[in-house]
């Protein structure tokens, strides 16, 4: 099957992304995978100066599930464009970069450093990270603020696509979703990870050392799905799935649901070269569905 | 860039050690062109399923023609669940990751070695090229035949310590000031609990020994990608103990360690 | 390990209750374990006249987890008084009644029918329900709608003590929590169940003929944990831990961030005695790690 | 109160039939303290850990001194795990449930059974005080070999259709028709998927038969406490179908069905 896939400005030999954060700078994956057969890889998010992050520990296992505490460590946006950015092969797999700012003004200036990067493809804004104290789980809450940083990433991006992460830990989501809309996103991703927490009872401590962290894998793929429905129907903007996946079933289940894409997370850890198989996964399952493109399908559930 | 793969491999044998605690697992060769000791793998079961998503981070025992050998304790769930395994069952590997042993043919060398950190000593041994230099101190707290020490049988010495009750850390602790000031014109190398490896630091800056320790840190990825695994080095910055470990240098890492 | 936990009203002769919806009205389980050994049993949602519920497929299971969309289906509140209550043994084991209702004059009027009967311990509101459209997940998001329910129901519960259930669904738990205080609960009880859905790539199809259901079991402990302990440190209300409970570390797990007690749910559903077993188990865990009462564990964690 | 428990179970044997899709599964016997054809047990393997919560519900193909046989057909991820169980292993049972197949000693006893519905016929026949009373209609997709039918050595007559295509649906139920307008004045019983019950029962309707189906509907916990396996009943009340069934007449069912 044809397995490109063009929405919202960007255009992907296939709809497999990697989730930020679970794929460092994609130069992690090279003994593993191809990345040209990518549709194309979300890189950890960056700031405008390099983060050193939580202290240890930052994961803990869970059921079907794990927890992260990771606190956005990276390596700065200056470091990313002169090291990595070149040595990723942005011709042919679309480079998108995760940003984390704890104002909108820096969020801004994120955007204005990578505008005129001919390598990024895409920036995606992590309004929604729940790991840092400073204030990202306010941002990913309150829709005034996703659409104030939403409007100074967009005004900076120059023709770069946006894309607004949103948080699932909302009692309303397309209000999120809509207030990205109204602040210009071109493109929604749903969901980052829920808010949650393991302890040791032995021990009496929290399992991370922020003590709260974020909730991925499996066992939150009925929320990623549930959310990815009720946005991609409320709202006129395409939406990348993201939640769970580890199969190609899971992906189509995202495709069904009205997700233009879907980025891979925890499942790459399941073993590194998960995002590289699912592309043939998924054109064999559409094999079988006997599917002729994923417009036809996208978004076909029947109600 | 260095092909590295995911495979999958089959089980050979899996063999419990007497007491039941630990067990060695032998998979198929996974044909490595080259791997150190002190280096890695990390191993998912199939029967991990969707229950347990991370792999789990072993050392490499031993790896030739007859097969990977990884020595295992029951440690967890994941443990538990790998000590199920039969042979044919298959398994999702990745490796050889991560950093090595240092290998100093004419120095005398101290192997620590606290319970299942003996495992990379195994092939570090086996490849060494004056074993002779090679002195394996064991610390358990396991009886010593869950231990299979046969391995050694060809190094300079093998010393182990049974450590039964609190009391006797003491006299474990002044065992290994006693061993590392011997060696402290030669290498030091360490791999077992992290207030294990604490000590033997310790240690090894009080008698001025050149030393590596083998951290032991939750790991997701193997690859770092993640970042879920790292530890301070001595310039401050948080670094992938995956990648740039597990093996440090004693000096490379912060105080904290 | 003596095993007695008295808060807000209620004495248990020990920390296990199972959760409404997943115990039946008790009498289902009977054959496999002695109702009098648990510290309590909350039964299923109950309203003032009978209800169907949701048409099926009403149930699916996920990875860890599972989904309900039963749609409060029950017998309605007359014929439980009549039919079930006087066969559970009420004088050794607290019987507490889950009330669902969509006003909260309704709530009110339920309270006060039950207020008078000897054998209920106390009463839980499930202002948290996802899974019903007529409102009820609306109650579970709006502060002011829960003060207001909690207000119906504690006019009119007499004596009893009244728990408000708390729903996860929601941007911020401590302040529905908050409200449930204000308008006067006894006890807070968190968490109800996620929003999640799945869907069947060859039919095209929901699993559920709801669409949306209620996600439960090991998967949301990390959320449930989450949210008790946020409730726990903010609020001076005694709260039972409920979300994914299956092991006697499980429940200590919640007890250690600040539960009084606990709800086994799903897990009743691995074996039907769960719930019995781990009443045992939990002592035998007590011992293990040598703890006196709960009281000097209760809340310990270090951070 | 019955007493029931819930049991952990040894398997005793697990054999592939002809084709690999489906299986016969004998555990320990459960030592029930009765049992009738029609019912069914819970049954939960350890190995599903926490991946899978729920038991699986299975009729009772045979139950005696020498074990619990379950006749299983691969469906899905749990029935797919269950196949890999071997000798030794623990699953977690509860059981016997819900309503039974009615016995008529002296009345033509049709069975339907809808390829591995024909699981609960299995003891029916073995324990029917006139075997030579009843006739078996087994349609099946899969190859007969698929289907151990020396159980039914002794019974009245034993016919097979293999339906291959869509196009051979058609003679299946002109079969089905012939046979129960054959079995008018007797009892028709009949397990298997959804839509050939529903043909069943109206094919019955159509000649006057007293039917019984065995309805599949998901299930949780087997014991009437969840809700989440209702069925609609002829006076328009959602019932249990796993303690009010699984075996129903069919005119104690709403038509919708
Ligand atoms: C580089 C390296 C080499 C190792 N080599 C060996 C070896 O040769 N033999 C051996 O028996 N063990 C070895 N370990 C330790 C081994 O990885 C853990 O005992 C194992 O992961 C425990 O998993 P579990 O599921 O049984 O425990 P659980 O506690 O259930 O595991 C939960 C999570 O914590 C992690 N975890 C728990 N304990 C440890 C630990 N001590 N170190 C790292 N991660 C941990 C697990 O990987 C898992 O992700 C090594 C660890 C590292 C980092
Ligand atoms: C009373 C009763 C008796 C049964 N007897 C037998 C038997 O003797 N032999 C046999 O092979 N099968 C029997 N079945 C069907 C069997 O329960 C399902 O095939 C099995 O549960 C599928 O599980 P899975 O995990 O492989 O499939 P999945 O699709 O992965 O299961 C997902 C969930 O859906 C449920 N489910 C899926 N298909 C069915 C189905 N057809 N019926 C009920 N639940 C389903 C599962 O139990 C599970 O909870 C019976 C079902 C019922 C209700
Ligand atoms: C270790 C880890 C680190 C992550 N870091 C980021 C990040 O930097 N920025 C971001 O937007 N999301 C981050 N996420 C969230 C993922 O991108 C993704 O939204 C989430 O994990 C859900 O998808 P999954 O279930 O497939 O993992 C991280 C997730 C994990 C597990
Ligand atoms: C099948 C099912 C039915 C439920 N019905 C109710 C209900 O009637 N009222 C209610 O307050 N909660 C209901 N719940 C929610 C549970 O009581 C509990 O809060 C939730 O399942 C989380 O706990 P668990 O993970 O242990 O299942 C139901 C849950 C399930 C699985
Ligand atoms: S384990 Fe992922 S970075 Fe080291
Ligand atoms: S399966 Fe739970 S009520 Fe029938």
């Amino acid at each position: 099957m044809d397995m490109r896939v063009s929405f919202g400005g960007l255009s992907l030999k296939n709809p497999v992304l990697t989730a930020s954060g679970t794929f460092g700078y994609g130069l992690e994956f090279m003994p593993y995978g191809d990345l040209k057969k990518l549709g194309g890889l979300v890189v950890k998010g960056i700031s405008l100066k390099p983060r050193q992050g939580n202290p240890m520990p930052r994961i803990a296992e869970t059921p079907a599930g794990m927890l992260n505490a990771i606190g956005l460590q990276n390596i700065g946006v200056e470091i990313f464009v002169r090291d990595k950015l070149p040595r990723l092969p942005w011709r042919e797999t679309a480079v998108i970069v995760n940003l984390y700012a704890c104002a909108a003004e820096e969020f801004g200036e994120l955007a204005a450093r990578l505008a005129g990067e001919e390598g990024v493809a895409a920036l995606e804004v992590n309004v929604s990270c729940p790991n840092v104290s400073e204030g990202g789980a306010a941002f990913g809450a309150a829709p005034s603020q996703i659409r104030r940083v939403t409007e100074a990433v967009k005004r900076s991006a120059g023709d770069k696509p946006v894309i607004v992460k949103l948080s699932p830990n909302v009692t309303d989501i397309v209000a999120a979703g809509r207030a990205a809309a109204d602040g210009g996103a071109d493109i929604l991703s749903a969901i980052n990870t829920l808010t949650g927490m393991a302890v040791d009872v032995r021990k009496r401590a929290p399992r991370l050392a922020n003590v709260v962290g974020g909730l991925s894998g499996p066992a939150i793929k009925p929320v990623g799905l549930r959310c990815v429905w009720q946005l991609a129907r409320a709202l006129p903007l395409p939406v990348i799935g993201i939640g769970g996946i580890a199969s190609a079933e899971d992906a189509l289940e995202y495709i069904l649901v009205g997700a233009h894409a879907v980025q891979v997370g925890t499942a790459t850890f399941l073993r590194p070269d998960t995002a590289f198989r699912l592309v043939d996964e998924i054109d064999a399952l559409c094999g079988e569905l006997s599917l002729q493109s994923f417009e036809g399908y996208r978004g076909s559930l029947s109600i | 860039m260095e092909h590295k793969t995911c495979r999958m491999l089959r089980v050979r044998a899996l063999k419990e050690l007497s007491g039941g605690e630990q067990y060695l697992l032998t998979l198929d060769d996974p044909g490595f062109s080259s791997w150190k000791p002190g280096q890695f793998v990390m191993i998912r079961p199939v029967s991990f399923g969707l229950e347990m998503l991370w792999a789990r981070p072993i050392s490499i025992a031993m790896c030739d023609e007859s097969g990977l050998v990884l020595m295992v304790r029951r440690a967890g769930r994941g443990t538990e669940r790998m000590a199920r395994l039969a042979p044919g069952d298959e398994v999702a590997l990745w490796g050889p990751l991560g950093t090595s042993f240092t290998t100093d043919r004419e120095k005398p060398t101290l192997l620590l070695a606290g319970g299942i950190g003996v495992a990379p000593f195994w092939g570090y041994a086996a490849r060494h090229p004056r074993p002779e230099n090679l002195h394996l101190l064991l610390g358990h707290t396991l009886p010593l035949d869950a231990f299979p020490l046969d391995p050694f049988a060809g190094i300079g010495q093998v010393e182990t310590f049974y450590q039964r009750t609190m009391a006797d850390l003491d006299a474990f602790v002044a065992l290994l000031d006693e061993r590392v000031a011997g060696f402290s014109g030669g290498l030091v190398l360490a791999c077992g609990p992290t207030p294990f490896l604490r000590t033997v630091r310790r240690l090894a800056e009080k008698h001025g020994a050149r030393c590596q320790v083998s951290l032991e840190n939750r790991m997701a990825c193997g690859i770092g990608a993640c970042l879920g695994c790292v530890v301070k080095d001595a310039a401050g910055n948080l670094v992938q103990s995956c990648t740039r470990g597990p093996v440090f240098w004693t000096h490379d890492l912060s105080e904290e360690m």
